[in-house]
């Protein structure tokens, strides 16, 4: 790596850990355990830790054989489709949010007949987990597929002259070989989904332990009491910190072995 | 075609085209030159290659055919251990042997007391809790073998097991894959005769993408009729036509009979820019035929090198005159490379003998091989240019037709 | 200031404001040649805070008197004004069809309610509201309306939303709003709507380059022209 | 790969697609042409165009080499940084547009700073742009990196051991190595600073022409006429869809090579 | 020392510990088991390991030491051609070729035409234009061993060049590599007795990450001292030592005068389970000394075979009664593999012979190779198991002192 590489590294490095400083520059430290443990703080943290699990599972679920579709499978119109899944990344959230309702909202394409059969997800916790996955799904996505374009099929190959079914291959060699990949790639989602704001007022409201996640919280505070929503958004940060860095401290350890 | 294993496939983008067939039980040791398709062989029968003409077969199963039928390749019973071993690199040695019966079925425990026994038996043992990163080319290829064993195929393909092995491991890892191999459908692909003969039963030699040879091992390495498989054998050949007027006991193809009486009957064949070359016809070999293709074959240690001045006269010899091209020192004895020929009648000879022309073997000049005791070069002064006269007693050329 | 010179007036409005505004900075500038009006709208904490942290605002009309305080607290902003006030209304899809007529109806069981979350200006109308219908805010008062929203939103355009998009059957809104969703929702007026109206206050802001010029602006919205675009689009009287 | 995987491929590929069927399902065809033409779409959509670029351009020169010495350096912090890094991903981007605001806004942590040499940021088109990249640098930071990773430093040893400098190594083994994850790290860089919103109507504002992007656009919209806003929110989705195509049409060319 | 590349240096993890010299214009073929050391000693001179101990130096500068020195890989003029040819998969061939010209400094046009006369020279011109992904593995080496030319730099190291070619195309890189590597400074590791002839001046034997020998190609491979270097050289190797009273004309070491009269001096050592071995020392040997280390070296090809019933006796022979352990047919010939002593003798003889046990060669158990001619060995009718006796004459035994 050429030497000069880390000036701008640095100043890349600034441009993101500054504002970082700027909002702990800004947290009034003497009232801040009793702003983060009131009830409110208390369940948004809940219900946005469980809801991001939530819709990470579900991201797993639907995105790993997504990518794996979109590396590996040969239709013809595989290359619109991996164009489409991005999309969510690009929608402002509260567009996405929109598009949910006028989907599965009680008038909604899909919603009017989950309506019809006694289905209802506005205003429930469900609609939060579903709006984190939409907008996560890409993070997955995206990771994934350029993991599973990089390890190339070569080891699956052989795994199949060995007499592996591709579902034997895929579970024993395919998946850990993209473990770092669909680390991130988690990692990624699951943070997504712990930040997600737009798409989860438009969808699903903002109901104190039932839709009211961290953001949401941040952002009603932040109305009442500046310093509630700098200290809570602090919350949020240190979680998502907690997470990342146990999702790569364990990637760096297992790259050693 | 009562093959076990039939392949009469081609894929045209490598400009690949075979018609080759296995019998059950049988081991097939695939040579040729770098590009001719040996791995795009194994690629179509273990299922990594669809081909576009033809079909591919094994006991009477259709494997692939042009039209769209389709085994994967998990389900031919077919191993393929690459030139590459590509031991999977996040499972340890142990866990890369123990895959395949895993994959077959097999318990976690179960499986991994078979890959112990296998890596026992390449004597890799003490590999077993190591990652496949953390081992030599050498090892790496070891464990590979091991674990394309355990899979315990129907058909085992083996591209170059030996590439990376030392010359002190390989010996031990040939005399397993004898043992294993016995009574296996297996096909070999290797640069090393001695893995044809003690691995295989035939040898199939392949040229720009078709079946240029193919025969039993001894066929084709003890009576090569290409340049290429008597490179192999570490033979001399030379390609010409049958005499006008046959000067041997029989003057046709079925006069092999006379052949076969266990005398060897002598033989001349023309060779353009030799002449005459006097030889015999060995057991089992067809008489040349006036006018058609035919070889002389001989062993580089058979031939005398001597100072033009001082070359011996008289039937029953060979004699022609030659330029030393190369010397090359081997172990115990140093192979000279010769071009028939004096310098002065072959303006323009700067280094090719057989091999260096191209890639391609076929197009190789020709070119005579001949061992000498390092003293014996020392004292006629052999340097590359130096004009010399080549001496080949007739009893000690094979001829032989290959119409 | 010389006549014919160029000059640019920046003003921070409330969202809510965005179709009043937009119409009375047209006339601003059409009133004053060689004036132009760049108008930003977002909701009114996010716009004090931009300007607690030096956003070049020359005006700030708020939708609520806690922001402005906020703001002139600060020191930034020079004798605010109540230029609008704006009550609220239960906001129904077209046609009504759950057949509300009052506050009162909104406990009805079944009826998903949204309102906005009780630490906005307009969630704390709408509690006032709610007090008001139980009697005057006495506690435990003889039964009137307890509200059990669905959604408690931060903001009074995501409650529209959740009413124009079909999820929920009722929320509580200013009455400008229903009048801007051209058609896509219905108010329905409540008395107790009256104990619960809404100030807006403007100032010219100490930051201003032009403060004479800002100055005018906040006198021009007080004044007759803007306080009749504010009319049309739905605003009570100061 | 095996068969029943498309199973859930396909489920994940229609949680994705349909929503964006919804929005399409809510255009108001005949007014479209009107609604995406009138003089505050154009310019929003100028704007976004430019700043999404400009922001991209920012993004590429310092995230490569951020990415770079991720990667590759050896420095002892370089695993703290790389979850630091990551962290603008979680954040809500209301809540980043209030830490941009307070370090970089006239009285920030270095805005006074920058005040002082008479240069303002907050509320001027280079505020969008840095909204913009604050929150997609880690898109190609982490796209990039993974590549980096997979690639492997052998490449970079053999032109080492051939005399080339690492500059010159980066520049001619390197970057191309990497060119399918720089690129789906550009396009995502790219995708998500066009979908900006809250970091940007934060820390930049809503000036017609100077920072009002067409998220923002889309979202003044929304209240006064909803059918503007959906017919808007889709020209974003296009464009987006444009550009993802393009780049990953690019990209499958080149891998056929 | 005054040598060109000095590496006085270790890697404690991989458990190598090294010290060679290498002078300026020399060529070494360093040479030795899987996992001795090899590459890891080319990673050190490269630049692409850290010693963390001792120190590596070329003509007089510091490259690395374990206090820190280092010169990166780009400014130590050391191509390093791998194992695997990792051509860069974005680059044509010739694009690929020319990377070092360009990294040097040359335009474009001069560094394209600088890889076109490199490809000619490895016979790979047609291939300019392909990608790599589109080569097979021989013709991927090739462009390697052109790409590492193109950098013409002060030393070359070659980790096995021809692993991946076939017997045809070697030849002609093996002459273009002798050619281009007279005069400069390289090390080849290789496997091959031929490579370190044709390309070496010296051979460096590694065994367990130490240096076993060094010393001349001829010296290496015609008096070897290890069981490793004969087993390279195809020689029989018997280790002993020296006898209490010496048979010869001296009896020390300093007595190596008498054998450079010219007469080869008589002398015998004892071996274990053998016995005394008579032989001759060779021309600049050492006369073996009593009690001290020796060896016995001959070729396969003078080991006789005879059934236990009609052994020849009498001076100056050895006779050594023996079991058949393995047939290995070769070419023209069959390889006996066989161990000293009779089946009775030796129960639980299964197998090994030299390099079977395990991975490294110092395990080797000792054995004898003898060469017959396949008619020969039918009519002693040798299976493994059976009894022999093997006679070779003490003219072809060479004996002398590795002390
Ligand atoms: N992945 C590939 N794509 C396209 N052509 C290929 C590919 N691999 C090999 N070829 C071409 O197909 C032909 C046959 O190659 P193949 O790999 O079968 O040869 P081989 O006999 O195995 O050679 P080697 O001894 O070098 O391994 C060659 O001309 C080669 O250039
Ligand atoms: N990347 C690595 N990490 C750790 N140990 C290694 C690594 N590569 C090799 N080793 C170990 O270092 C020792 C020396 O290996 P090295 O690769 O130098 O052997 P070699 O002589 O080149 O073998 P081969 O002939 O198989 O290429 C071996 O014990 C090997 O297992
Ligand atoms: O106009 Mo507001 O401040 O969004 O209620
Ligand atoms: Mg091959
Ligand atoms: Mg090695």
């Amino acid at each position: 790596m050429p030497g000069w590489i880390w000036a701008p590294a640095a100043l890349g490095a600034l441009f993101v850990v500054l504002p970082l400083a700027g909002i702990l520059a800004r947290v009034d430290w003497a009232r801040f355990p009793s702003l983060v443990t009131s009830d409110s703080s208390l369940a948004a943290l809940r219900l946005s830790l469980g809801t991001a699990a939530a819709s990470t599972v579900l991201v797993l679920l639907l995105g790993v054989p997504l990518a794996l579709a979109l590396a590996r499978g040969t239709l013809p119109g595989l290359r619109v489709l991996r164009g489409l899944v991005l999309l969510p990344l690009v929608l402002p959230p509260v567009v996405g949010g929109l598009a949910l309702l006028y989907t599965f909202g009680r008038l909604g394409l899909v919603g009017r007949w989950l309506d019809v059969a006694g289905v209802q997800l506005a205003f429930t916790t469900a609609a939060v987990v579903m709006a984190q996955a939409f907008v996560s799904l890409p993070f997955l996505v995206v990771s994934l597929e350029g993991a599973l374009r990089t390890a190339g099929g070569r080891y699956e190959a052989v795994a199949a002259t060995l007499g592996a079914s591709p579902t034997h291959a895929f579970r024993r060699v395919t998946l850990p070989l993209v473990l770092p990949g669909l680390a991130s790639g988690t990692v990624l989602a699951f943070a997504r989904s712990l930040g997600e704001f737009g798409a989860t007022l438009t969808f699903a409201g903002s109901l104190q332990g039932v839709t009211r996640t961290l953001p949401l919280e941040v952002y009603l505070q932040r109305e009442a009491d500046p310093d509630a929503a700098v200290a809570l958004a602090l919350v949020l940060v240190a979680v998502a910190a907690a997470v990342v860095a146990l999702a790569y401290g364990r990637r760096a350890a297992g790259g050693l072995r | 075609m009562n093959a076990y294993l039939t392949v009469d496939a081609g894929l045209a983008a490598r400009g690949v085209r075979l018609a080759v067939g296995v019998g059950q039980g049988e081991r097939v040791a695939v040579m040729g030159p770098n590009g001719a398709g040996k791995s795009t062989l194994f690629g179509l029968c273990a299922g990594l290659l669809r081909p576009d003409e033809g079909r591919v077969a094994l006991g009477g199963q259709v494997l692939a055919d042009a039209s769209g039928a389709w085994i994967p390749p998990h389900r031919r019973g077919i191993a393929l251990l690459a030139q590459e071993p590509l031991l999977f690199p996040h499972l340890s040695v142990l866990e890369n042997v123990a895959f395949a019966p895993r994959a077959a079925g097999a318990q976690r425990g179960a499986a991994r007391a078979a890959a112990g026994r296998w890596l026992e038996e390449v004597g890799a043992s003490a590999l077993a809790d190591r990652r496949p990163a953390e081992l030599s080319g050498g090892q790496a290829q070891r464990v590979a073998i091991a674990r394309a064993l355990a899979a315990e195929p129907r058909v085992l393909l083996l591209d170059e097991p030996f590439a990376a092995l030392d010359v002190d491991a390989a010996p031990a890892l040939r005399r397993l894959l004898r043992r294993v191999l016995a009574g296996r459908t297996a096909l070999v692909i290797t640069h090393e005769p001695l893995d044809a003969h003690l691995l295989a039963d035939r040898v199939l030699v392949l040229e720009g993408g078709r079946a240029a040879e193919d025969g039993s091992t001894a066929e084709v390495l003890e009576r090569p009729r290409s340049r290429f498989a008597a490179g192999l054998a570490g033979l001399n050949l030379l390609q010409g036509i049958g005499p006008a007027a046959a000067a041997g006991a029989g003057t046709s193809r079925s006069s092999s009979a006379a052949a076969s009486s266990g005398t060897a009957a002598g033989a001349r064949i023309s060779i353009e820019g030799l002449g005459e070359v006097s030889g015999t016809v060995p057991e089992g070999a067809d008489q040349p035929a006036g006018g058609e293709a035919a070889v002389a074959v001989f062993r580089p240690a058979d031939v005398s090198v001597f100072a033009p001045h001082d070359a011996p006269h008289g039937s029953p010899r060979n004699v022609w005159p030659a330029t030393v091209l190369e010397l090359e020192p081997r172990g115990a004895h140093v192979r000279v490379h010769c071009a028939p020929g004096t310098e002065a009648s072959r303006p323009g000879v700067a280094g090719p003998s057989a091999g260096e022309a191209s890639a391609g073997a076929g197009a190789a000049a020709p070119g005579i091989l001949a061992d000498l005791t390092p003293a014996a070069a020392a004292e006629l002064d052999l340097v590359p240019g130096a004009g010399v006269v080549l001496v080949v007693k007739a009893t000690a050329v094979s001829v032989y037709a290959v119409g | 200031t010389q006549p014919g010179a160029h000059r640019t007036l920046t003003v921070f409005a409330a969202s809510s404001l965005s179709g009043a505004f937009t119409r009375i900075g047209e006339r601003f500038e059409a009133a004053n040649p060689g004036v132009d009006v760049v108008l930003s709208f977002a909701g009114s904490s996010d716009l004090a805070a931009q300007i607690t942290q030096g956003a070049p605002a020359d005006v700030f009309a708020a939708a609520d008197g806690a922001t402005m305080e906020r703001v002139a607290g600060a020191g930034q902003a020079l004798a605010p004004e109540r230029f609008a006030t704006n009550s609220l209304v239960i906001a129904v899809a077209p046609g009504n069809p759950h057949g509300i007529t009052g506050l009162a109806d909104l406990a009805r069981p079944g009826l998903r309610v949204v309102a906005c979350a009780p630490q906005v200006p307009c969630g704390a109308a709408a509690h006032r509201a709610a007090a008001a219908a139980r009697g005057e805010g006495s506690a435990g008062g003889g039964g009137g309306v307890v509200l059990h929203p669905v959604s408690e939103e931060p903001n009074v355009t995501d409650v529209l939303g959740k009413v124009t998009s079909g999820e929920a059957d009722a929320g509580l809104v200013y009455a400008t709003d229903v009048q801007r969703s051209g058609g896509a929702a219905e108010a329905v007026r409540f008395p107790e709507a009256a104990q619960a109206v809404n100030a807006y206050p403007i100032a010219a802001l100490t930051g201003a380059r032009d403060a004479a010029l800002a100055g005018e602006f906040v006198r021009f919205v007080v004044g007759e022209e803007g306080q009749g675009v504010l009319a049309d689009a739905g605003f009570g009287a100061p």
